[in-house]
This record gives structure tokens, C-alpha cells and sequence, in this order.
């Protein structure tokens, strides 16, 4: 469950992210988040797993109080989460293997559980052939399937993804979506940034649509919107 | 933290070493030149140390015994010095010693002045005294100077008194100077250690929103950090100790005074201590003081 | 022009992303590149500007023999073309004014002609009220037209863009799609690597389909293909 | 290079090490401390060569004349010493004078012993000389001998043999200790300014994919080395200089030799240059040699 109540966001250069947002997220839900270049897609998203503090309002994720969470618990926050960064954020002095059991490696698995699980998603996102490349020898499709691979690979309940496609051929992001669905069916909550109108038109899910900072809309099965 | 999570951090803090390669290489270095520039100091400083006390060692007091003084009256003088603290040892001199001592003071040519002297010999008898800590002769002296049968006690007063202003201001230049090089060592190696972790501040923002706690981003880098300090700190262990030894054979051989030096025997642990210790130490903690400047947001 | 005969290109790990590439773009061309993720799209554009040397072939362009040229022409090579890169390539010291001008000082350009066209293409991408905002302080499709305002600054011959709107909406895209279009009428050659089939689909050219690391179709006015 | 890329460049450069901030805090205190050590080193070795002069120079020679010789004589004497090069200057001391300087060596209760010789003097006139190198005083010694009505020269040939083997090895050592100390800070001002540099190759290449050629790269860079190295160079300078006028005070009014320290004006614009040439040259240095590994593909 992910609740936002009046959030605002103002980045200390001035420029304003989000002007009262409130929005809630039911457990299991399938959710898109549309809106033009620079509307706050990705600030709101943020503020979800605390990479961003909010300036003014209350969210809630999981029982946690995000904003007004100490320090040492955020790790157990993001651990609940699996994001997938719009920029990727992998760890260049890994391999695509390492980055991958990163995540698990974080959360104390056991070793002998980490390799077939790691070997698993990296199968599922077709990456099983680069596990001992580093991220700076993929093409830019083949890092965003590495950083979706980490995300899912703890099987968090709650999947938030930032624009997971945009570097990826419309017959691999089908099998990414693919993914998506199945994972929501098994009960996780999906947050999707996306502008793939193709994906939100035809995959109907509820549309959330930011525009200035503002939801313009919010949509059960909702299309993309903005018809030129 | 579990054993493995342990054991983890040892195998990335090794990899981290290896995949940073010339940034590791950099640091390094300049570990080692810094600790190496410290080991000659400390060597200096040790030596210097050690030269000064030869040379206050070569202080002695003089005490004068009463002309009338019999071997009786000698042995109780005797028994007496035994007595008093601070009294390292000491030698009777009898006149005729004495004056023969005195005659060698003089040049050849002007012996036939002092012929006379030996019929009539005007010098007393004599005990020469060393004090266990030299800085303290003028005590020494004082006390031995209290004796019965001794008249007068001399050491060089005022001598002694320049030797020792001199050797203490040595001895005080020379721990300020190790002070100061020990602190700058530290900062320069815990300056570079810096350097080569800061470089990395992006790859701990990414480990703390993947949900790795400080400990576990902490655990590779302190690894990483020991290693670099332990590393660092070999190479100019063995370089000091190889040249150190080199010297102290050219030194004994040349100048043939075998106390000049230091022998290498308990120098080579204490040097090597040091080094690692500091070397170990610094690491560590330069490496976690930067590594926390990135955990703190 | 833009020819390549035979190229083919295997990286120091040992993956070969292009087997046996040739092609030949004329002046004033505008094609398109597609093909699925880790196809070689990236590494077919990186051979044009020499980021990449091929193992084995013959690159000309615009009368440069791009393998074999000497390190001190590469600059010239370079300056005649404008690059977006997938990953922006974005300078993190310098604001957005001061990562455009850089390509603009970069071939001496008197100061006081700078500032009018740095404003000027910054506004064409709209983004005149981020011009002192740093890398780190934009969104994704923000930092991705910094990109595109920095490859088009120079008026150069060739464009060359890899994915240029892989992080836009659909409407910022098709702004885009427009700029590139009128370059192309006053003569700029145009290789864009692309995903969106929406854009190919519409705006019908030229279309370059790398397979695997070979050209499987090259059409004129083609479309994006690989219906699924 | 047209003017206004070079403009560009300047300003690049001052930008660039203020955006870096912490960067450039930390690679500028390193290069301060670096050179803090060097200078305290060069004053010392400066000082100790300066004190080693000092005592050379209290070597003399001394020129005894026949008995017989007359004032005539030792005009001419006077007049041949003047011919002899290496001779710094010479003093003329009369039997007299030399008996008197002859009896104050000796302690007072033996003074009456000297008494008959105040009668008949067996001293001879003789000349006090000093070489213009001390080191040659024993070759200057050998022409004194061979001028007429001099019938022997002595200037503590041993004493004066061993003083100089020490003062030398002194020396020597001084000269190896700076020249290798001068190395280890180049070596660790220029690995410390690469470490900030080589931070940015990410950078580099971009702006290479950009069109930049190399000089335009560099520019920057160049600038960002010089004043890297000129601002850390200015701090020790600073520091040393107000250091070593408190210690000379403290010294010459403690001690009230006023010989024993080189004074602070022509050593304060020396040690100045040295830091700054070297802080200037190893910036640029360092920071051109990490561009130039970037620079390469
Ligand atoms: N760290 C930051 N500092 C200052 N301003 C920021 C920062 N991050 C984002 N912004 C600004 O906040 C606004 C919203 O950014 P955000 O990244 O949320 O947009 P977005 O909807 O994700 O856009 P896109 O689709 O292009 O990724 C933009 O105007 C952006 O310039
Ligand atoms: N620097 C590199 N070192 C090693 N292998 C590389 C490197 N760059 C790319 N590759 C590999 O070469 C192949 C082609 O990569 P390229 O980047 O050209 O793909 P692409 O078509 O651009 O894919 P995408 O659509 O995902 O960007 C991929 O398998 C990739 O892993
Ligand atoms: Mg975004
Ligand atoms: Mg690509």
C-alpha cells in the first residue's frame, strides 16, 4: 500500500517537482504514471522509495512513514522495493552477474540460493549470455534489462519501475510487460513510468497523469492520453 | 552481520584492489613514499637519540679526597658512593695516576717544566663517578660532594650544563619534528586514501537505494582500506630495514666506532611495528571517513 | 556520405556486434536504424565517429577514411558531425548553456556569436528556463535534449542520434521528429537508431533493420517491421 | 590557439577547481603539506650546511717564524703571503702576544709555574692564517712552509682532517636527503594531482566524442595543475617563513650566537622561489601527464 497526502516537492535549486500531490495505491494494484518530459514522473517516484524527501506532505508505504523515517531504517524501506532506475544505476565495477546478487548479497541471502535465483532472472529478461560482461560492455537496452533483473530478483512486493522500456525494441518491451503481468497477477504491486502510448493503450491498467507537477488524471483502466 | 556477509566483504574488498588497478597503484605509492619518508626520520631521530646519550654518557664527576685522607678513610668513601642513588660507577685514582694524567695534558717540549712536580706531587687521590642518568650529575655531585674526606667534587659545570642545553634542545627539535612528520603522514595517506574512495561516491548513492545498510557498504571498503595501509606500509619496511643495514656496516666500518649507530637487531620490529601499525591504522580510517561523508544523506 | 564496406566489429571480450556490414548513405539522406536490443545498432553509429574502430572493413565519411585516419585528425572528423549518444554523454561540471556552448568553443567560435545560438537551439528543445541547471538537476527527457541541442549547435553536415527520444513522451517526440525533419530538408544527412515505431511508421524514410549484427533489410520509405 | 580559447581556458580552469570543491581542498592540502616538509627540510639542511661552514672556518694556520727573523723579514713574509692565492687574510702575532695567548690556556694555580718564561721568551713571532677554503687549508699550509724565514706551520692536521670528513659526510648526507626528500614530493604531488584528475576521465572522453582536440582538453587542465600548485605552494611558504623568523629570535637570543642560523632575507626569497617553481611545475606536470592517459585513444 502506497499513499501520498499533499506532497510537495521543491529541489534546492528552486525548481518545483510536485505541487500537492495525494494519491493512493492499493496492494496488487497495476498503476502507469504518464505525463510530458519534466511533468515529476520521476521526482514521484522518488519521493516513494526516499531517494527524494518530500518539502510539505505525508507518505506512507508498507506501514512506513517514509518522510519521517530515521536514517538506519530506510535500508529496510528500499528492501521491500524493487526499483528499476530510469538512468539504470548499476554499479560499473560489477559484472552483470555481481550486480544482479548485489541486491541479494544485501539482504544476507544464503550463497547457495543466490546463484540459481540470479541465474533465473537473468534468464528471464534473455541476458544469460552476459553475466561476466560490466555494464559499460552492453548495449543500452541489454543495462536496463540488467537493472530490471536486480529488481526483481528478491521478488519484492512492490515493483517500481522508471520508464523500463525506453531503451528497449517494442517486441522486448512486450516481454518485459509480459513479466510485469505476471508478477502483478502473483500479487506484487507494479509503479510504472512510462511514455510507451503502445503499451498503456493496449496493456489497460490504471493511469496516473502528471502534468506540472499536478495529477491531471487519474484513470482506472485508463489510455495514454495526450492525442497530438 | 553474519559470517558470510564477513566473508563477502573480504572477497569484494580484494576485487575492489584489483579492478581499481592504477588508482589502487596510485595510492599506494604514495603510502609507501609517505611511510618511507616517516622510517628515515624516525630512524634519524632514534640515532640522533641515541648519539646524544653516547655523548652524555662521557660525562664524569671528579671528587677530591682530603690530602690527610689514609685507605681506610678511602674504603669508607668507597662504601659511601655505594650508597648513594644515582651512582652508575665509579673509579678511585690515586695521586700518582693523577699526575701522570695531568702531565699528559702537556706538549712534549714543556714536560721538563712540570719535573718538578713529581718529587713533591701537590694532587689528592680521586674517585672518577659516573651518574645513572647523566642529566643528573649536578645532583650526583652535590650528594657525592657531602661525603666526609672529600674537599671538592668538579664535572665540568658549566660544560656539561651547554652539552646538556644542547643535546636537550636536539632531543626536543628532533620529537617535535617526528610529531609533526607523524601527524603530516597521516594526513597525507589518509588525504590520498580519500582521493581513491571519493572517486567512488556514485557507486555508494547506488548501494544505498538497492537497501545496503552502512555496514554492509562500510565492510569492502575497510577491507580495502587495511589493505592498501598494510601494502603500503611493506614496501618501505623492507627498504628502511635493507638500507638501514647497508649504512650501519659502511657507518661501523669507516668511521670503526661501533656505537654511533644503532645496532638493527630490536630497531627492525620497532621500525616495522610502527610503520604497519601506522600504516594499518590510517587506512582504515581514511578510508572509513570518506566512505561515511557519502552514508550521512 | 557515409559508406562502410565489409565492416565488421568484435570488442576486446570477445562479443562481435556487426559481421559484414556495408552500406552507403548519400548527402542529405535521412535513415532510419532499427533491429532489437543488442542488435549493433549503437556500435553500426559509434564506427561513423570513430568512438569504436572497426576489427575489419572500410569506413569513408564526408572524404575522411575513418579507420585508418591518424589521431590528430579525429577531432576534424568529429566536428563535422553531431552526435546524440543513448546515454546523453552529458558534461556533469558544466550547466546546460555551458555543455552547448562546449561544442561550440570546442571549434573556436567568437564569443559573442555563441550566446545567440546556444539560446536559440535551447529554446528549439524548449528548454531555455533549465539553461542553469546542471545534468544532475534534470529529468531524463530534459538531459536527453541537452544532448540533442549540443549535437544540432553547430549546424553540422551529419546528425547523427541514437534513440534521441527514448526518454520523451510521444508529443516531445514528435517536436523533435519535426526539427530533425526540417534539418533534413535544408540538407543535413540524418542516421537516427530508433524504437519507436510509431515515428517510423509515420514519418516514412529510409529504413536500415541490423539483425544480429548484419543488415537484414535496408528499405526506402520502409516501415519498422517485427510485428509480433 | 586563438586568444580567446586561451581566455576560455583560464576561466575553465578557475571554475573547474572551484565546482570541484572537496576535490580540490584535498589535493591542494596535500600538495601544502608536501612542500611544508620539503621546506623544513631544505631550511635544516640549508642551516647545518651553513653551520658546518662556520666551524670550518674556525680552521687557521699557524706560520712560525726563524728567531732570528727581524721586522724587515716579516714585511717580506707579509708581502709573499699576500702573493699566495687561497689565502684569505692573516694576522701578525708577537712572541709576546703568543706567550700571553701561550699562558692563558693554562689554569691559574699553575700560573706561578710559568713565571721564569715571562723572562727569557722561547716563542717565536709567528702568523695567524686563514684559507679562503678551509677545506684547502692544508695545501695552502704546504706554500706557507716553503717562504723564506718561516720555520714551521701547523693547523692540527688531524683534528682539522677528521672535522672535515665529518662536516663533509654531514653535507653529503644533507644533499641526499633533500634530493631524495625533493623526488618523493614531486612523486606524491603530481600521484595526488593525477588522483583528482584522473576522477574526470569520464569526462575527458566526452569531451573528445565531442570534437575537442587535445590541446583544447588540456587547456584547462593546464591551468587547473598551475594553480593548484601555486595556491598550495603559497601556504607553506607562508608558514615557514613566519616559523623560521620566531625560531631564528628565539635561537640567537637563547643561544647569543648570532652566526649560528642563516639570516631570513636572502633565504626567505630563495625557499619562496623553490616552493613556488616546484609547486607550479609538478602541478602542471602532474596534471598534464593524467590528461595525456586519457588522451591517448
Ligand atoms: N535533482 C534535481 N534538482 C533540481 N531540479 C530537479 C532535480 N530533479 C528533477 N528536477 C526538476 O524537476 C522537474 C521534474 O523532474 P522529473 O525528473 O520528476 O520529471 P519526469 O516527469 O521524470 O520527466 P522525464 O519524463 O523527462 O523523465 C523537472 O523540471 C526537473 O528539471
Ligand atoms: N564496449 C563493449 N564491449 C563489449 N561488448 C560490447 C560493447 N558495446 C556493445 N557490446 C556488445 O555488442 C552488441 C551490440 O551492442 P550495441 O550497443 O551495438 O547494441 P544496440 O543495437 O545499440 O542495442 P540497444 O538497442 O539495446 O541499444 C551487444 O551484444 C553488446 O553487449
Ligand atoms: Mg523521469
Ligand atoms: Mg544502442
Amino acid at each position: 500500500m502506497i499513499e501520498m497526502q499533499d506532497v510537495w516537492k521543491t529541489y534546492p535549486n528552486g525548481s518545483t517537482a510536485l505541487q500537492g500531490v495525494s494519491v493512493k495505491i492499493d496492494k496488487g494494484e497495476f498503476v502507469y504514471v504518464v505525463g510530458p518530459s519534466g511533468a515529476g514522473k520521476s521526482t514521484f517516484i522518488k519521493l516513494m522509495y526516499r531517494e527524494e524527501k518530500p518539502t510539505k506532505g505525508k507518505i506512507f508505504l508498507n506501514g512506513f512513514s517514509v518522510e519521517k523515517m530515521k536514517e538506519k531504517q530506510i535500508p529496510r524501506l528500499r528492501r521491500s522495493i524493487g526499483v528499476v532506475f530510469q538512468d539504470f544505476k548499476l554499479l560499473p565495477r560489477l559484472t552483470v552477474y555481481e550486480n544482479v546478487a548485489f541486491a541479494m548479497e544485501v539482504i544476507e541471502t544464503p550463497k547457495r540460493n543466490i546463484k540459481p535465483r540470479v541465474m533465473e532472472v537473468l534468464e528471464l529478461v534473455k541476458l544469460k549470455h552476459k553475466v561476466r560482461s560490466f555494464p559499460d560492455q552492453l548495449s543500452g537496452g541489454e543495462q536496463q534489462r540488467v537493472a530490471l533483473a536486480r529488481a526483481l530478483v528478491n521478488n519484492p512486493s512492490i515493483v517500481i519501475a522508471d520508464e523500463p522500456t525506453g531503451n528497449l525494441d517494442p517486441d522486448t518491451s512486450w516481454e518485459i510487460m509480459d513479466i510485469f503481468e505476471q508478477i502483478n497477477t502473483r500479487g506484487t504491486t507494479v509503479v510504472m513510468a512510462t511514455h510507451n502510448r503502445e503499451i498503456v493503450d493496449t496493456m489497460r491498467k490504471r493511469v496516473i497523469a502528471i502534468e506540472n507537477g499536478r495529477i491531471a488524471r487519474d484513470q482506472e483502466r485508463g489510455e495514454y492520453g495526450y492525442e497530438d | 552481520m553474519k559470517i558470510r556477509t564477513v566473508g563477502r566483504h573480504i572477497r569484494q574488498g580484494f576485487l575492489n584492489l584489483s579492478r581499481n588497478g592504477w588508482m589502487t597503484f596510485a595510492s599506494v605509492s604514495a603510502v609507501s613514499i609517505t611511510l618511507l619518508i616517516l622510517g628515515v626520520f624516525l630512524l634519524l631521530a632514534l640515532n640522533v637519540n641515541h648519539l646524544a646519550d653516547v655523548v652524555e654518557n662521557q660525562v664524569e664527576i671528579r671528587a677530591f679526597l682530603d690530602l690527610t685522607a689514609d685507605s681506610e678513610d678511602i674504603e669508607n668513601v668507597e662504601k659511601e658512593l655505594e650508597q648513594i642513588l644515582g651512582v652508575e660507577s665509579y673509579t678511585f685514582v690515586s695521586k700518582d695516576e693523577g699526575l701522570s694524567e695531568f702531565r699528559e695534558g702537556f706538549p712534549e717540549q714543556d714536560q721538563d717544566l712540570l719535573e718538578g712536580l713529581e718529587e713533591e706531587n701537590p694532587l689528592p687521590d680521586s674517585f672518577v663517578i659516573k651518574a645513572v642518568d647523566p642529566q643528573k650529575t649536578g645532583e650526583v655531585a652535590e650528594k657525592v660532594l657531602k661525603l666526609p674526606h672529600v674537599y671538592d667534587v668538579t664535572y665540568g659545570k658549566e660544560t656539561v650544563e651547554k652539552l646538556f642545553k644542547v643535546t636537550n634542545t636536539i632531543r626536543n627539535f628532533g620529537l617535535v619534528f617526528i610529531i609533526g612528520l607523524t601527524f603530516t603522514a597521516l594526513f597525507l595517506i589518509s588525504n590520498t586514501i580519500r582521493l581513491t574512495i571519493m572517486a567512488r561516491g556514485k557507486e555508494i548513492e547506488i548501494m544505498k537505494l538497492v537497501g545496503a545498510t552502512r555496514g554492509f557498504i562500510r565492510g569492502p571498503f575497510f577491507v580495502e582500506g587495511l589493505l592498501m595501509g598494510l601494502i603500503g606500509s611493506i614496501i618501505p619496511i623492507i627498504l628502511l630495514l635493507v638500507g638501514y643495514y647497508f649504512l650501519f656496516s659502511y657507518v661501523t666500518s669507516e668511521f670503526l666506532i661501533l656505537n654511533v649507530m644503532l645496532p638493527l637487531y630490536p630497531l627492525a620490529l620497532q621500525i616495522a611495528g610502527i610503520l604497519l601499525g601506522i600504516g594499518a591504522f590510517i587506512g582504515i580510517w581514511g578510508s572509513m571517513m570518506s566512505v561515511r561523508k557519502f552514508l550521512k544523506i
